[in-house]
């Protein structure tokens, strides 16, 4: 048989991950190799990660891509398997340090966030922002990155890429957790109506939670007025842009990564050369309507590279 | 007690073990149309695993059980309650929880009449209400309200739950196992009393005690179970109370009892 | 353990109503928009879903066993009633049918394993929760099902009165809640649940089907359970098959909150409903004081507990 | 419900047992390299934080309760014992002891509220599962712990004998394990929480003070998730925050695949620790097997029903 | 029993109620030294509440109970027990997954002489064994083994593990709810010769009972309980069993009583 190469996800139920597990597995067919596939149990669970990691190495793989829960306590980990000769490369968020893993196929949820900030801006148009955002869940680095670049990408106060905090301006009346879910943002977004029905920007933490928040606006009436980015850029999400559920989001390439990862792991069991360094596997802005000054695609582009179902 | 009457119940080599532990071993009982049958033994000599299988509560590891003379196969209590059989267990098979009167009618609850009743099968609870207050009282048991969980009732209140459950709604047999033990004086008279009252009405009882008096206050034959087995079955009216003890503990065997003890 | 021996049944209630009373109390002191007649309707839609989970879960807990599956059973009844629809074109009440028959099988297969062969709930349905969660991601390919026909969201609709307003499904709701509650309340078959939570020995020998009462629960949850799948998927407009990871913990919260014993035999099910509002209504009480999330669940960590204790402490002070 | 009533204490471990020796000799079959030493002491490390948490949980669940907060306590715990050496320079030996003995409290907390308030003990632990997830989120801002001394790691590390090796968290696990097998067994204490749980009243009245035994035992199981912090924070060299999500479930399941009870009273430790491995076997085997983890899922849900099953039968079989 | 012995309990004035039911009344009590003291009365007469509150199962919400003459204050069974009364309960206080051996030393095991014994506090299973099967040799029991779960035991035989339990462990009182209720003839016996024992051994016995001739065979005094209050006490050997349910049952006041049958 060919090269085993193991895939570790956060968890199994993100369409994300589903994903990219697809993409690997699509690619590993190509190359004759075998994917086996592995994920904490919850989104965080590091200790989940490590227990998969170990397994793989037994059951053979020589090289690991992993999207690491937690960028950090995930590290000692890492290293024990690289000392057993075994590639690692971190896919979709890199390690902290980044160096901590041979290679990294990432994508910048930073960068994601800002370009759905600046965009927002234009939409809104020189109206005042009154900001909603249906965060992740508490402490999770992704859901900070996101969040924070978007409202740098606003131009409004926050904090750096590294920051694992959500920055809290005056503009933003209410922030919720959405645990990425569409039912539970929907609940979230109509209790921040209550507090606050002259909301005009809303930030979402994936697509899902978006639908969830639109769901609550509509039943608002207020979903005319209100302007919704998110991230992701899914074939669903894409479709929500189009029909004008979602205003902008940042679109990402998941089965890039996972296929990238699994040709350097085949390459690596051929020929025993490692990939080494940061790879971004790259951001694009996908709205409906094009806002002067912003550089976005239009959803057409968007489906045409977006993940899932067409 | 001549002329043979007619025999309701009988069971011929029952066994039933637990683990290691033979509680029936071969056991044989008859119970007769119209009679009150007692059923004593020491500690232990399988009396209630004996009615256990008779009811439906356990089934047998062998042996065979006759109603009517046809033979029968419980598989649960249900199959005996469909039979007319009425158990009052020894461990007082009540719902703590749940009040007297619902006690009294569980597994029997009494309907509305009319469409209430019929097609949405609301209970009557106001009659049933009633009917637990009449049924008390027959016993004399001094319960203030019938709407009390049984859990605040004391031992003896429990007691007479069971019993007036089983009198109640018996059509072919009763069984009771113990039912004075935790019962006063006067409210032991009264249980006999039911007891007697239920005869009457034609059905037989069997009644398990440890209260010798009692036992040969209303028994109208005697069954000794002695180690899993029937030792004898005794006519209270030829017998001294001491003979049949003996009997029951060893001291005596079957066979040295004159020929009118035996029934 | 058995400190719920003196209960009265009309007052065990009560404790539980005036924990929500307080909390509500608090809140309308907390943020003046709390105390609207739409704001409350608000939060019935939030709980509609895990209300109606939770009346599976009571008669579950009553006959003393405990659904860790019905979240995840009802996920996967959304998943089907809207794949159904979205992928064969099955009409909308037939796809709804399926959906519900699934979670209804999901609910006879937990309760044949514990009346069959004799397995706790809390080990069934840990098993079957698993299962569940898994089907539904294979069967969804962990995609969100969107294109579903609007009769199939007609739940999630609101009939205005005025300025208030109340959705269809949370009518439902309160309607399956006076069933469950007259149910269990007036008809033989209801308190035979209650007698087999209270003492399964002694219900069997009285000669009731013990077995049967219990498979019956299980089953009827899982109808209830199917319900919910369709007022979530009205509720979200979609099939969602991440839906359903937290209503397990939820809904035995709001039963708890609500006064039912997890010893079984003790309790009433609109308590249940009580309990669930209880906790609706600290999350919009508190996102509206502006309470962060996690500040939230350390509230709502305090407030469960302080909730029971009141209610236990109020039944001492009846006794 | 009461399907317990004729197991034979000696034999109770043995279904667990079997059931652990089917599923190794399964997956022997199914992949060559799981039957080697190494792989058996790659499982022993990846079961021992939960084993040592199961430990507690088994206390817990012999007395009829059930503990949901144990990991997010083993969480905080580990938060607290790294961010005590990171920030404050804290010697190792004394932050380990300031980390133990807030999982101690929190037991404490846990007892208090069950003995003194007689709150049930499931909803006074998802009470406390809330508040010791926020407390651990607020203290360590969600930041992993990195930077930690060496020494607090220790126990990750391993002891080769030939071409095994053995980590020294797992022998502190095996040896907990024995001490508290033979503590239960063979000490008076031991045998009072047996009774506690079997009939509280009757123990009561015996003169025992239930209330003590009890409160020692949630005390005794915080105290046990403190050393499962320490052998948490050494197996993953980090304090982690997002520790500890899954466990409650992965310990109670541990516990019932050992044949312990949930009605309390009846029950083996080292069955707990047969239950562990079995969930740690069947991770490790089917990995090796090359099943993807959402078909794991699958297998997961249906083989704990299995094992239950089967030790169900072979308890019957017995009578 | 002349010469008035000392009072070993005495309670005074004891009211307990639960919810809208009393339960005493203002019940008060005496036992003497070395004296068998037999309670009777009706089910729901306050008997089982009267001891539980002498024996610190429940609070007593007013009244004092004084033990040699110095006020007490119970506050569980465990300070009952420090001060050396042994109960035995009517609704069994045993624990049934536990072992008879267990429930006979449960709360007072044996612990190995030396240092496994002094440091690790390991029990000394043997010898408990051993002191179990002695003890319910001396009550005649057939029971097969002592490593046996209670629960698989026939009613009578729990009850037996109770007393022995009681009777061996006692220092200062022993009180017993109707330890004879489930019991059969021989091991009645047994228990009422065990009790003798346990008196001639110099403690009081508090029995409650409601067989009267078990009642009348031992006791040396009787304390008549009647609707949560002590309605008389009177001396068996100077009045007849009819008289006394007869004011049990209240069909006869205890002032009509002669003189001498009160003690
Ligand atoms: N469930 C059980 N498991 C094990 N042994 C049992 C069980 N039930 C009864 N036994 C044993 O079977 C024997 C007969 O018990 P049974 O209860 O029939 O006696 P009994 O005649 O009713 O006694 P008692 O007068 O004390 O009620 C006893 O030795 C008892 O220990
Ligand atoms: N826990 C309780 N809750 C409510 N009522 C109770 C409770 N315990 C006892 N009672 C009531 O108190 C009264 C006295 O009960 P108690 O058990 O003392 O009677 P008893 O004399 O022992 O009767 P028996 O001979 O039947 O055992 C009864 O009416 C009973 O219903
Ligand atoms: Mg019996
Ligand atoms: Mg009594």
């Amino acid at each position: 048989a060919g090269p085993v190469i193991g895939l570790i996800t956060k968890t199994d139920s993100n369409p994300f991950f589903v994903k990219m597990k697809e993409g690997a597995e699509a690619e590993a067919r190509k190359l004759g190799a075998t994917v086996i596939s592995g994920s904490g149990k919850t989104d965080g669970d590091n200790a989940g990660q490590i227990t998969a990691i170990e397994n793989m190495i037994a059951a053979g793989a020589k090289t690991i891509l992993i999207t690491p829960s937690d960028a950090r306590a995930i590290i000692p980990a890492i290293k024990k398997a690289q000392g057993q000769g075994v590639m690692v490369i971190a896919l979709d968020s890199p390690t902290d340090p980044a160096t901590a893993v041979d290679a990294v196929f990432a994508t910048d949820n930073y960068k994601a966030g800002q370009l759905i900030g600046q965009y927002a801006k234009a939409a809104l148009g020189g109206k005042n922002p009154v900001i909603a955002t249906m965060d992740l869940l508490p402490g999770h680095p992704v859901g900070a990155q996101r969040h924070n670049g978007f409202l740098r990408g606003y131009g409004l106060q926050s904090l750096d890429a590294k920051n694992n905090d959500l920055a809290k301006p005056a503009e933003v009346v209410c922030m919720a957790d959405s645990f990425g879910d569409a039912a539970k943002s929907q609940t979230a977004m109509e209790n921040c109506l209550q507090k606050n029905p002259g909301i005009n920007l809303v930030y979402t933490i994936n697509e899902p939670a978006a639908a969830g928040a639109y769901k609550a606006l509509k039943a608002a009436g207020k979903e005319k007025d209100v302007v919704i980015v998110s991230v992701d850029g899914g074939c669903a999400g894409i479709r929500d842009v189009g029909a004008g559920v979602i205003t902008a989001t940042s679109q990402q390439y998941p089965l890039k990564m996972a296929s990238m990862g699994v040709a350097a792991g085949v390459e690596y069991a051929k020929s025993g050369k490692k990939v080494s360094g940061y790879t971004d596997t790259g951001v694009t802005l996908i709205a409906a309507k094009a806002m002067p000054g912003v550089d976005s695609k239009d959803v057409k582009t968007g489906t045409d590279l977006c993940w899932g179902k067409k | 007690m001549s002329a043979q009457p007619q025999i309701v119940m009988q069971a011929k080599g029952l066994i039933k073990r637990y683990g290691q532990v033979t509680a029936l071993d071969g056991a044989d009982f008859e119970l007769r149309a119209g009679e009150i049958l007692a059923v004593i033994g020491d500690n232990g000599a399988g009396k209630s695993s004996l009615i256990k299988c008779l009811s439906g509560a356990t089934i047998p590891d062998q042996g065979e059980i006759f109603l009517d003379g046809k033979p029968i196969h419980f598989k649960s209590p249900i199959d005996a309650r469909h039979s007319g059989i009425e158990t009052v267990y020894q461990d007082l098979a009540v719902a703590p929880a749940m009040t007297i009167s619902e006690n009294l009618f569980l597994g029997r609850e009494l309907r509305r009449p009319g469409f209430l009743g019929k097609f949405l099968r609301v209970l009557d609870k106001k009659k049933m209400l009633e009917e637990s207050i009449s049924r008390m009282q027959e016993l004399k048991v001094g319960i203030r309200s019938m709407t009390q969980a049984v859990e605040t009732l004391s031992g003896g209140q429990r007691q007479c739950v069971a019993v007036a459950r089983a009198a109640a709604f018996a059509q072919h047999v009763v069984i009771m196992d113990e039912p004075t033990a935790a019962l006063g004086v006067k409210e032991g008279n009264m249980v006999l009393e039911l007891i007697r009252r239920v005869r009457d009405k034609g059905l037989p009882v069997v009644l398990i005690s440890h209260n010798m008096p009692h036992v040969f206050e209303v028994a109208d034959r005697i069954h000794i179970a002695r180690l899993g087995k029937r030792a004898a079955v005794v006519n209270p009216k030829h017998i001294s109370m001491s003979d049949t003890v003996a009997v029951m503990t060893g001291a005596k065997s079957a066979d040295d009892l004159p020929e009118a003890a035996h029934a | 353990m058995n400190t719920h021996s003196f209960k009265l049944p009309p007052l065990a209630t009560l404790g539980p109503f005036i924990a929500l009373l307080l909390a509500c109390f608090f809140f309308a002191t907390q943020s003046d928009r709390f105390l609207s007649a739409q704001n409350f309707s608000l939060i019935l839609q939030q709980v509609m879903v895990v209300g109606v989970i939770a009346i599976g879960q009571t008669l579950i807990i009553l006959t003393a066993g405990i659904d860790l599956s019905c979240g995840m059973v009802m996920a996967l009844g959304g998943i089907v009633m809207t794949k159904f629809a979205a992928d064969f074109g099955l009409p909308a009440p037939l796809a709804v049918a399926c959906g519900i028959a699934v979670t209804t099988l999901f609910g006879l297969l937990n309760g044949l394993l514990v009346t069959r062969i004799k397995l706790p709930p809390f080990i069934v349905t840990l098993g079957t929760l698993n299962i569940a969660f898994a089907i539904t991601q294979l069967y969804s390919q962990s995609r969100t099902v969107t294109d579903i026909p609007d009769s199939m969201t007609f739940l999630g609709n609101t009939l205005r009165f005025g300025n208030t307003s109340i959705a269809y499904g949370v009518a439902l709701m309160l309607g399956l809640y006076l069933v469950t509650w007259a149910w269990l309340r007036e008809t033989a078959s209801g308190r035979h649940i209650y007698a087999v939570g209270n003492s399964p020995e002694a219900t069997r020998l009285t000669g009731i089907p013990t077995d049967r009462v219990l498979l019956g629960v299980y089953v009827l949850a899982g109808l209830l359970y199917g319900i919910a799948s369709l007022l979530s998927v009205a509720r979200t407009g979609a099939g969602d098959p991440n839906a359903g990871q937290t209503e397990n913990l939820d809904a035995i919260t709001a039963v708890v909150l609500g006064g039912t014993s997890l010893f079984g035999g003790r309790g009433v099910v609109l308590g249940t409903l009580v309990g669930a509002l209880i906790v609706g209504v600290f999350r919009n009480g508190l996102t509206l004081m502006g309470v962060s999330s996690i500040y939230q669940i350390l509230v709502t960590g305090i407030l469960v507990i302080l909730a029971v204790a009141t209610d236990q402490m109020s039944r001492k002070g009846v006794r």
